[in-house]
């Protein structure tokens, strides 16, 4: 009654392609996130407007076919900027979690490794950060140097680093106890080398996943920020900026209200169910569950 | 006498309707009193034989064929009935005991659980009733509380845990699979002995599934040898010991360290085990004719055609006919 | 036999683990896994180490495998004391013990196929190797264990449990080691397949002269393969000789009620119970 | 178990005073001198030289930080150089706001999401596990002031059956106070509801698939009964370390929900402090948010305790 | 207490039952800044003077609806050119709060506190004339002045004038003692501050029983709490854009009426490009006012030319002194050497008008080339770093004090402009009691601004007020910041 506690690598080429298509959430998952990318990257040359040109006498229109998503209170196509505020947001994220990775994956992969004091140390210090809620932490910084997009990066990326420390050092912690890894020091391997190839390159998937779930985190976070005042600012489109924006013409322009909140929805949503639909593809025990 | 206790008769089990048949065609009869013990390697289908009986398959599996208790056809039983039977007078013990407990409930809420919902006892009178059990199985009290968890026990204390949840309703058919497996060989033994004393004690029926010849040669008073989803050999105790009919009985057996011979020339080679050669050929791929066929080493042209049903290999009047699905059954014995 | 050291020797070792503190400030308790165990494997030979689960042996295998630095005693691999040497020449002598693990799942990464998994310690032991040498070491350690030399493209989930102990003892088999220490190689097998990988072992001992440390708590596989025997009880060894002889007449009650508990077929039900009243738990 | 809850005590006490020492540290940094702030545009400077003597703003570093602290054990947080009011009395009130929020919260996300999780989990593939599970999918996409808008489009501004925003204070009762923490409570309530409801459900399938609920059928209990019984109070262990999570993410959930919904919490404080300079403030309320997440923590800690008995004798997990 | 906690909640109970049938007695009204602290002597900022002025202080003279000077605390007063004296004849019997009693010995108290040294009082300018304050009776003030300084009595109107009791000075930043009709009853840091009616006020006793002033800085939640009722009264209403939802309120009555507060683009005139009129000049060409107002405030707010309102006397209207015209903004900066692509900073303090505004001159200065850096700010830093330290390139704030067109005048301001000509032309102004040529120097005054354009002016804050429509007595214009409920009631 052993189960089979096999990990099959990834199907290579088409199968990999057959694999993500099979999976509903993968598919839409990767759809939304190349929309986003897509939205981003051709905002960069081309809006159905300039996001921030003022067209006063147009402001507070509703949807409509020259402007899709309506205009504000300045007269902006609301769809270019949403179109421009899909690259600060995927910007935000991107770095925040980057930050994330390149500072928490080596504590965690440090804190397996070497267990004991340093374990404990790596343990207590993301104890500490995880104390303070995240916006917080987003708050203070953004308090000490200015409200900014870089700084928000900065601050969701600095609530990053104790989750990926933690789930790296869970995930890593399991696999020091395999019998490949006691081979691998037969052979004569050292910590880094083992964490390099084998703790890192098996952790991956979950690393993997975490990251769908952080990046969407991160632009709900980057999306509050800004809300708030203390992300993005002008003229720099952003969600969060525009969501806020809108709150005072809540009665009469309610448009303005919506689709900002549709495009952050939408977004999380999609990085959501790719996170799923990666789960479902590269973690096998969940895959035996179905 | 009326129905026996327990009949299978052809059953079969398929993953969905008319897909890849897990179980074929397995016939058996069980008495009170009696002791079975179900022998095969991992994917023969010991352990879904054991859940089909206690109507615990799988949603997605289908069963087919006759599978009845004291007269009564399980499969078309509703759930409502098939549930009061289990832990009432079928009950099982299972491999794992540590997983098998729930961690977070105390061993006696875990024994009168059964008693409370069957017997509709009070707390108080089933967890006296757990009580006795405890100490029945060897965990007397006071070191042995009820309120213990499973992770406050050794393994074979929780496998005396379970076996106590097991008897608690006083069972007709006791199935454990694989009781003694995650145990040690010391612990084992005590633990086959317990079984052995509490189905003499209650009278029950004992189904006992193992891989392990050695546990069921002296367990059991009769033996079913599986393979891939069907019985191949079924016989009593001694006789399929004396004879192993069945080339993948004996090559079982020749393939157990207990089988060699350690005897060799001073400098000679060490003695080798009878290995079988292959693999269980996997459920969706086994052949329509015998099974067996390929990794046999007795094969003739026939067996690749025909798939052998069990047949007896005596003239009969034994109480428990010796059977063999085998269209070439081996004649010599096999002396230890 | 060579007259110089044995193969392997194991002195006085002692090896414990702090366990956790009862309360906060009570002095923390120690479990002494191995309590001063001395052995000798003679090259070309094989050890058993028989025992029950938590009795030390996998602690001591680990020892002897240079993963666990022991408190006290030594380790010695052709007479070198494995724990004295430095960081390199610890490295150096790997190249002459290597091992098998129980788990036929875990003891394989995953992510690596078969040529990676045996080229690991092939490039970390013996670097100078050339790459021409690498890979007919391969097929050379691959056809020893009987796969095929396509095996060495695909990856260890494409294979079955009994193939996985053959990847892995073909992997402690490409360095040319002189000692292999096996925990438990076979107890996660099928009976049949069990014997495959028995038989297997015993194949390349003679044909390699290999030496094997081999632990096990099932009686009857140490029985088939190993020359002498050691029981282990609570970090000890409580008995140890040539494996027929121990098993023909054990001399220590544990040893005795061992054998005695072990299942044998043929024995027929009443043998049970006297074994039982023999030792009662 | 005493001594394991001690000794969780000690590092919580360690861990908090790390905590105060790294938000003391960061407040030096932030611009702005507060006396400056307090004496306004015309202050002169020995006005202000005497200020900052009298807040103490001359004294070395960990002196400053000693005072501070050292105030904590007996309530005294400061006082706050914008209202010149000890800060333990700003802050009674704003946690008559911010503390019932964020239980009404915690009800919300708890009472939603585990009825909700174990259906869906008993639902497996069926229609009812896809309709909630699609529902969760979506709560945990909507950013919750996001949520807070609908809320007060739909409820308050187009049926006008709640208050949009603001406080109406516990004084008129209990209900006037409540019926303004109901859609604040929703916004932020419901998203973690959903998150909670995912986790729930997944942790009572895995429980479901454990070998105690074969256990638990062969003894002939309902397949309803050993959810119940047998797969929930093991699920709730995995639950109960998200729901500790979630009490820090409300906390700062709060800050920017009582923005949206303009009520006079301990989030919009900070929040305040922040825009008045107000160090002292600032520094005090983030070390007790961050204490209380400690806290919070560790009553999840004694909480496995009582959820999983394994841990309650051994100690550490 | 318990009988004003009874009977607000009684009030409650009706509002909801009947609907229409006041028994109310009581008022919230709803500010969008809670003050930093409630003694108006010793802080700028102007939401202090929005709760207790008129309220809970009073000076010896106050300003009425039409920003002329009426008596308050002093019954009658007389100037005396020849010795540059008034004489206050004070009012008899009146006490602050607390009971302490207020004669002449107050007004010296108060005046001499404010002129001290050490005095943080925000508009110490206003006191700079007074050569001394002497008491011949207790009942009679004599204020000496060393000028003639016409503006000097309706200063003595502002908040920052009131009369302080020396018994509760030092406290009155968190407890006021005032003499005014309402008395403070408490503060809730951060959400409210309730008044009370004075029972012993000296003139005609407050119409409303008790007054909450409710701190909303969010606009659309200052909506909802009106729209809901929460709210009865908001005096000073930001986000105009609500407006029209409001005015569909048929409970709600809206005022848009005038302030003397001037929204305009502060520049730094000591820093390069902005100490160049010609780029001064540029920037006024560059943002087209009549969209501005129609983005920022949504049409609601009068374009204006120079730092003076219709709602002060003299006003010129030099509002099309730069007209809309990027193509000359263009040649200007040419002209001053300053090339496309210049980058500089605005810093934006929190009110709509600036983060808002903001956004949009940045579009239109992108429009001539120049590349705006938006530097939100809370109002604290703002008030260190650009008001006190001028460590700024250019702001967008709105000066809401009246007849102010002093500040260019002095020796050190935040704006950093620098010219003899209207410092002289002042002080004419400042030594001129003749009305007629009071205003004919106020409009050369305004002139000389729209010339030499330190700031950019954008337009007059208008008084957008909301309140409920039984409401009466609430003023509709404003010569001052403040809020003024003395004669506040609810309709019979």
């Amino acid at each position: 009654m052993t189960l089979e506690e096999e990990i099959s690598a990834p199907q290579r080429g088409r199968g990999l392609l057959r694999a993500i298509f099979r999976s509903r959430n993968l598919t839409i998952g990767l759809f939304v996130l190349l929309l986003a990318i897509g939205m981003a990257v051709v905002s960069e040359f081309w809006t159905p407007y300039p996001p921030n040109a003022l067209r006063i006498r147009d402001k507070l229109q509703g949807p409509s076919l020259a402007h899709w998503f309506g205009t504000d209170h300045f007269g902006r196509d609301v769809f270019s900027m949403i179109m421009a505020g899909a690259r600060n947001s995927l910007e935000v994220a991107l770095t925040a979690v980057a930050v994330g990775i390149g500072i928490g994956v080596p504590l965690g992969a440090l804190a397996a490794a070497r267990g004991g004091w340093i374990d404990g140390f790596v343990m207590r210090l993301t104890d500490l950060a995880f104390a303070f809620p995240a916006l917080l932490t987003a708050v203070i910084v953004t308090a000490i140097f200015g409200p900014s997009a870089v700084n928000a990066m900065i601050a969701i990326g600095i609530f990053n680093i104790p989750v990926f420390a933690r789930v790296t050092r869970g995930a890593a912690m399991g696999l020091w106890k395999r019998d490949y890894v006691l081979a691998a020091r037969c052979a004569g391997l050292g910590d880094a080398a083992i964490t390099w190839r084998h703790i890192l390159p098996n952790v991956n998937h979950v690393l993997i996943v975490q990251a769908t779930i952080q990046f969407a985190l991160a632009v709900v976070a980057e999306a509050g920020l800004s809300y708030v005042g203390l992300g993005a600012q002008p003229p720099q489109a952003s969600w969060g900026k525009m969501l806020s924006d809108s709150q005072t013409y809540i009665y009469s322009a309610a448009h303005l209200a919506i689709f900002p909140g549709l495009a952050i929805t939408i977004t999380v949503l999609g990085l959501n169910l790719l996170g799923d639909g990666l789960r479902d593809l590269l973690d096998p025990r969940v895959r035996r569950q179905r | 006498m009326s129905a026996p206790l327990l009949e299978l008769d052809g059953l079969t089990v398929a993953l969905g309707t008319g897909g890849v048949e897990l179980l074929s065609g397995l016939s058996l009869v069980l008495e009170r009193g009696e002791r079975l013990g179900l022998v095969g390697e991992s994917g023969s289908g010991k352990s879904l034989t054991a859940l089909a009986i206690m109507g615990l398959l799988p949603e997605q599996m289908r069963v087919s064929g006759g599978l009845r208790f004291a007269g009564d056809d399980l499969p078309a039983l509703p759930e409502e009935r098939m549930r009061r039977l289990r832990g009432r007078r079928i009950a099982m013990i299972f491999q794992e005991p540590m997983t098998a407990l729930n961690p977070v409930m105390s061993i006696g809420a875990q024994i009168a659980e059964g008693r409370r919902l069957h017997l509709g006892e009070s707390r108080a009178e089933a967890e006296a009733v757990a009580r006795r059990l405890l100490d029945r199985v060897g965990l007397p009290g006071p070191r042995f509380d009820l309120g213990l968890y499973p992770h406050q026990l050794s393994g074979g204390q929780r496998q005396r845990v379970m076996i106590a949840m097991a008897a608690a309703c006083g069972p007709d058919l006791l199935i454990a699979d694989e009781p003694t497996t995650a145990l040690d060989v010391t612990v084992q033994a005590q633990i086959l002995d317990l079984l052995d004393e509490i189905v003499e004690e209650t009278g029950a029926a004992l189904l006992l599934i193992t891989h392990d010849l050695g546990v069921v040669s002296e367990t059991a008073d009769r033996i079913a040898v599986m393979y891939a989803g069907r019985i191949v050999e079924t016989g009593a105790t001694e006789e399929v010991f004396a004879r192993m009919a069945h080339p993948y009985s004996q090559g079982l057996f020749a393939a157990s360290p207990y089988g060699l011979d350690l005897r060799r020339a001073p400098g000679g080679p060490r003695p080798r085990l009878k290995a079988i050669p292959g693999m269980v050929p996997d459920p969706a791929r086994r052949p329509a004719h015998c099974v067996f066929a390929e990794r046999c080493g007795f094969v003739q042209p026939d067996c690749l055609r025909i798939s052998p049903r069990l047949a007896p290999l005596d003239s009969g009047g034994a109480r428990w006919p010796h059977l063999a699905a085998c269209l070439h059954p081996r004649a010599g014995g096999l002396a230890p | 036999m060579r007259t110089a050291a044995p193969l392997l020797e194991v002195r006085d070792l002692v090896r414990e683990y702090p366990l956790p503190r009862p309360s906060l400030f009570a002095p923390r308790p120690v479990l002494r896994a191995v309590q001063g165990v001395s052995l000798t494997l003679p090259a070309g030979s094989s050890l058993g180490i028989v025992g029950e689960s938590g009795c030390g042996k996998s602690t001591l295998a680990r020892c002897v495998m240079g993963l666990e630095r022991p408190q006290e005693g030594q380790v010695l691999i052709d007479g070198e004391d494995i724990y004295a040497l430095s960081r390199a020449g610890l490295r150096r002598a790997r190249v002459k013990f290597q091992a098998v693990f129980q788990d036929p799942y875990g003891s394989l990464d995953p992510r690596h196929d078969v040529r990676r998994i045996l080229l690991e310690p092939l490039a970390s032991l013996q670097p100078e190797t050339s790459r021409a040498e690498r890979e007919s070491r391969i097929l050379e350690a691959l056809e020893a264990v009987g796969l095929p030399s396509a095996a060495a493209g695909r990856y260890p989930h494409e294979f079955s449990g009994g193939q996985r102990q053959r990847i892995a003892i073909a992997r402690a088999l490409i360095t040319r080691p002189a000692l292999i220490v096996a925990d438990e190689p076979v107890s996660a097998l099928d009976v049949s397949i069990q014997a495959q990988a028995l038989n297997l072992m015993m194949d390349l001992q003679e044909r390699l002269g290999l030496s094997y440390l081999f632990i096990s708590h099932d009686l009857g596989v140490v029985r088939a393969i190993t020359d002498r025997v050691a029981v282990m009880q609570a970090g000890k060894i409580v008995e140890e000789g040539p494996t027929q002889e121990v098993f023909a007449h054990p001399r220590h009650a544990y040893t005795r009620r061992l054998i005695g508990s072990a299942p044998k077929p043929f024995s027929g039900r009443r043998r049970r119970a006297r074994a039982a009243q023999e030792a009662p738990a | 178990m005493t001594s394991y809850v001690l000794g969780r005590l000690f590092a919580l006490l360690l861990t908090t005073l790390a905590a105060s020492l790294i938000v003391f540290l960061l407040m030096q940094i932030l611009p702005g001198d507060p006396a400056a702030v307090m004496l306004g545009v015309n202050a002169q400077p020995e006005t202000l030289a005497a200020l900052r003597t009298k807040l103490g703003l001359d004294q070395p570093l960990w002196t400053r930080y000693l005072d501070w602290i050292g105030g904590f054990p007996f309530g005294d947080f400061g006082v706050s150089h914008t209202y010149s009011t000890p800060i333990s009395q700003l802050l009674a009130p704003r946690i008559m706001v911010t503390l019932p929020l964020a239980l009404l919260s915690m009800a919300i996300s708890v009472g939603v999401a585990l009825p909700v999780g174990v259906y869906a989990a008993s639902r497996r593939g069926k229609p009812g596990d896809f309709l909630s599970m699609g529902a969760a999918q979506i709560g945990v996409a909507i950013p919750n002031f996001w949520l807070g808008l609908l809320l007060i489009l739909f409820f308050a501004l187009h049926l006008r059956w709640l208050p949009a925003s603001g406080f109406a204070g516990w004084e008129d009762g209990l209900w006037r106070g409540l019926r303004s923490l109901i859609l604040p409570a929703l916004a932020l309530g419901l998203p973690l509801a959903a998150i909670l409801a995912r986790v729930t459900r997944s942790a009572v399938i895995e429980a479901l698939g454990e070998d105690f609920i074969r256990t638990a059928r062969a003894k002939g209990l309902t397949s309803r009964a050993a959810l119940w019984r047998h797969a929930t109070p093991n699920a709730l262990i995995p639950v109960a370390t998200i729901v500790g999570m979630q009490f820090s993410f409300l906390l700062a959930g709060t800050i920017i929900i009582e923005n949206v919904f303009n009520l006079p919490g301990v989030g919009r404080l900070i929040f305040q402090s922040i825009a008045q300079r107000d160090l002292v403030t600032v520094q005090s309320l983030v070390t007790l948010l961050a204490a209380c997440v400690i806290f919070v923590n560790f009553l999840v800690d004694l909480a496995y305790g009582w959820l999983d008995p394994r841990l309650a004798a051994g100690g550490g997990r | 207490m318990q009988r004003i906690f009874a009977s607000s909640l009684a009030g409650a109970i009706l509002l909801a039952s009947a609907g229409g049938a006041f028994a109310k007695d009581t008022l919230t009204a709803g500010e969008v800044l809670e003050p930093p602290g409630l003694d108006p002597t010793a802080n700028a900022a102007s939401a202090i003077r929005r709760v207790t002025y008129a309220n809970l202080y009073e000076g010896l003279v106050r300003v009425a609806e039409d920003g002329s000077v009426r008596p308050a605390l002093a019954e009658s007063w007389a100037w005396s050119p020849e010795d540059l004296a008034y004489t206050f004849k004070l009012r008899e019997g009146v006490k602050f709060h607390d009971g302490a009693p207020f004669d002449c010995s107050v007004v010296k108290f108060s005046y001499e506190r404010a002129v001290a040294p050490e005095s943080v009082n925000a508009q110490k300018g206003l006191f700079e004339p007074i050569e001394s304050t002497e008491c011949p009776d207790p009942l009679t003030a004599v204020v000496k002045l060393k000028r003639v300084a016409p503006n000097f009595l309706f200063g003595m109107g502002w908040g920052d004038a009131v009369m302080i009791s020396p018994a509760s000075a030092e406290t009155n930043k968190t407890n006021p003692v005032g003499t005014g009709p309402f008395r403070f009853k408490r503060w809730v840091q951060g959400d409210r501050v309730e008044l009370e009616r004075n029972p012993e006020y000296w003139g005609e006793p407050a119409r409303l029983s008790a007054v909450t002033f409710k701190f909303i800085s969010d606009p659309s939640a200052a909506a909802a709490a009106v729209l809901s009722g929460e709210v009865d009264y908001f005096g000073q209403f930001e986000a105009a854009e609500l407006l029209d939802r409001l005015r569909a309120d048929p409970n709600l009555h809206v005022e848009v009426g005038s302030t003397t507060g001037k929204v305009m683009m502060s520049l730094n005139n000591a820093r390069a490009p902005f100490s160049d009129v010609r780029v001064r000049r540029a920037l006024a060409h560059a943002i087209d006012r009549p969209s501005f107002v129609e983005a920022v405030a949504s049409g609601y707010g009068l374009p204006i030319g120079a730092h003076q309102t219709p709602a002060e006397p003299g006003y010129v209207d030099l509002s099309e002194t730069y007209p809309y015209d990027p193509d000359k903004a263009r040649a200007l900066l040419d002209e001053a050497g300053v090339k496309p692509g210049t980058r500089f900073s605005i810093v934006l303090p929190p009110p709509a008008y600036a983060r808002r505004g903001g956004e949009v001159i940045a579009a239109y200065l992108a429009e001539v080339g120049l590349q705006v850096e938006l530097v939100p700010m809370e109002f604290a830093q703002w008030l260190d770093q650009v008001f006190a330290r001028t460590d700024y390139d250019a702001t967008i704030i709105a000066h809401t004090e009246a007849r102010d067109l002093d500040v260019y005048a002095r020796d050190f301001y935040y704006y950093n402009y620098v010219s003899p000509e209207y410092k002289e032309l002042y002080q004419k102004y400042a030594g001129t009691v003749d009305d007629e040529a009071r205003l004919e120097l106020l409009g050369e005054l305004q002139r000389k601004l729209a010339e030499d354009e330190p700031n950019v002016y954008l337009y007059a804050l208008p008084k957008i007020s909301v309140w409920n429509k039984n409401l009466q007595g609430v003023w509709r214009n404003l010569p001052l910041p403040v809020n003024d409920l003395t004669k506040v009631h609810w309709a019979e």
